[in-house]
């Protein structure tokens, strides 16, 4: 990786003790893409944070917010300024920092009525220990040596020499399985005289008339018990088709959970 | 270093390595690439030497060093095969539903065509379920239905009555009045799907698209 | 046969049999396992004995018999590893640091979710950093929190301390205590740059460049 020339009549940016951060210089000397890779090598603001603390000696147990909130605004302007897709983790941590620091500006009295009130840094500083804790941790755990990437397991081949079993079957299994088809074909036997009005046509039908006069029901709904896979199909069909046409919408909060199927006309009714 | 060309190689070194590198590798290593593990600072013959040492000193374990088409690995001895094998004991494996109840039907209701299995177990029947039992030498085609399309007849053959010890098909269990299982809560077990038909909930319609997944595998 | 209670066991063939069976097996065998190659006719102590005879032997090989989370496994010594490594020059590649962390996360405070990953690292975890440890085996979900949605909760695995040599969790890496941290001078590894010049200016802000090779990949 090359070095980047040191443009002499740029103005600083990331400030050292104390010095105020400097309006940003309109040419700044960095390629876009650089800077990219710069900040994706922080893990996050917390990360970027301990950066700074770091380099800049802060107390950890004492941090002087001001300092530190200034320090990161100042690589926030950067990232800005150069129109850096900022993740929201970064926002957000630019406004934990001010409330922060203005909860400090607080005089204590007021901080006094809530009982002991703790240091408003404490959360800060519990998480920023926690997070280098678990780097510190990763790296070490880096260091153990790897199966595969630091050494080979032995292998050694066994011939295989038996021959391939077959399953085996005996008259039981066939009489079972005899009696569950009989089972099943009881189950359905409502649904098999309806067999073959099966159409994804009369089943959009159906499923809109279920969601009529309700804002939504549950994809499972739409299946009822005993259904056969044939009408699994329809069905499922029936609402790709109902989705397509913008009649229904089909929505999950997460992911296995729960679909919802809505009436796009109970939507605009709303 | 043994790599480096200034110092005399150590034969010890070159065995463990060798050992080592045979008893990791997943495939048999040819002469070129156990050069490329000194760099190929090492002749040919000198190699094989080695070998052959390393093969005398493995006769009498449990595993041997041999030389195959495509090089040289080591593999398990047969004689201590049948140790090894007690730590895998092949367990059975069984048929699929699908491929059971396929057999089912063919054996009880002789000859069916596809079809015919698949009205009864209402869905369709892959024909890997069919080549199965057809190369386990089981069923059989026997002819044609003189319907349109005319599809094959499917029949047990005599080889399935012999490996389930039947001498023939009167053998098989008798079958129960389908009337029956619904009462007295008999054969509730095989009833997967009927046990809770009166209860409505996501349960029980999630049931059709398990039974699904099973019929696919 | 050894396997035969009447015979006296041959500690020879005990021997071979085992270091067979551990040479030849895909996974760490533990000693219920190592017992049944000899129908269960040989203590736990007299197999223990065999086996440190066995690691004994080795010693001067060039792999070695080892102890792990899953029981006992032979693996190419770190010195040898240098001379294979020329056979496959190609190693799996380094984790991210991203990995890294989730994984140290899941392997002191498991089991843990994904939401308590990100609390303490700050960020958000992407599906493939779980996928990958996942995929590796070292990672499996093992329940859901009782709270609103359920959350998966992860835990390492038994073949993360495998392929670390470890026998159980507490053989990882001591936590360092928290308040020595940033003691003066210490832990330097953990910033992104490794020089910390005192100069102000955005030239600066760019060595961390030059520590990116290491870090990605």
């Amino acid at each position: 990786m090359s070095q980047f020339p040191n443009s002499t009549d740029t103005n600083p940016i990331a400030n050292i003790h104390g010095e105020p951060l400097m309006e940003l210089p309109k040419g700044l000397f960095i390629p876009p893409n650089a800077l990219e890779v710069f900040l994706e090598n922080f893990q996050g603001p917390l990360d970027l944070l301990l950066y700074l603390i770091r380099k800049h000696n802060l107390e950890v147990l004492d941090i002087p917010m001001a300092e530190l909130t200034r320090q990161y605004m100042a690589y926030i302007e950067i990232m800005r300024a150069n129109q850096l897709e900022l993740a929201a983790e970064y926002l957000l941590m630019t406004a934990l920092l001010i409330e922060i620091k203005s909860r400090m500006l607080l005089p204590r009295s007021t901080v006094r009525e809530n009982e002991e009130e703790s240091d408003p840094r404490a959360e800060l500083v519990r998480r920023l220990l926690e997070y280098e804790q678990m780097k510190l941790a990763a790296l070490r755990l880096n260091e153990i040596p790897q199966a595969e990437r630091d050494f080979t397991l032995v292998q050694v081949l066994i011939e295989q020499t038996v021959v391939k079993q077959l399953p085996e079957v005996n008259v039981h299994d066939l009489r079972n399985a005899w009696l569950t088809l009989v089972a099943r074909a009881q189950a359905n036997r409502h649904h098999r005289v309806t067999r073959a009005e099966l159409s994804v046509r009369e089943h959009m039908s159906r499923i809109m008339r279920n969601l009529r006069g309700h804002e939504f029901i549950e994809f499972y709904e739409l299946f009822g018990p005993s259904i056969r896979v044939a009408e699994v199909v329809v069905i499922f069909l029936a609402l790709l088709e109902l989705v397509r046409e913008g009649l229904v919408e089909i929505t999950q909060s997460q992911s296995i959970g729960i679909i919802y199927v809505k009436s796009i006309d109970f939507l605009n009714a709303v | 270093m043994l790599s480096k060309s200034s110092e005399p190689i150590d034969p010890d070194q070159v065995k463990r390595v060798l050992e080592a590198a045979l008893l990791t590798s997943q495939d048999p290593l040819p002469l070129s690439e156990l050069k490329r593990l000194f760099d190929d600072e090492l002749s040919t013959d000198i190699l094989r030497k080695f070998l052959e040492e390393l093969r005398e000193k493995w006769t009498k374990g449990g595993i041997e060093l041999v030389c195959v088409a495509s090089g040289w690995r080591f593999h398990a001895k047969l004689e201590i095969q049948e140790f090894l094998n007690k730590l895998n004991p092949q367990k059975p494996p069984r048929y699929s539903r699908a491929v059971l109840e396929t057999l089912a039907i063919i054996s009880y209701r002789q000859p069916v065509t596809r079809g015919d299995i698949e009205e009864i177990r209402g869905v369709s029947v892959s024909s890997p379920v069919l080549k199965v039992l057809e190369a386990r030498g089981w069923i059989e085609a026997i002819g044609h239905r003189d319907t349109p399309g005319r599809p094959i007849l499917y029949a047990t053959t005599k080889s399935f009555l012999n490996d389930l010890n039947l001498r023939s098909l009167d053998e098989l269990p008798p079958l129960e009045d389908p009337g029956l299982l619904f009462e007295q809560g008999k054969n509730m077990e095989l009833l997967p799907i009927t046990e809770q038909v009166s209860v409505s909930g996501i349960s029980e319609t999630l049931h059709p698209l398990q039974g699904l997944k099973e019929e696919t595998s």
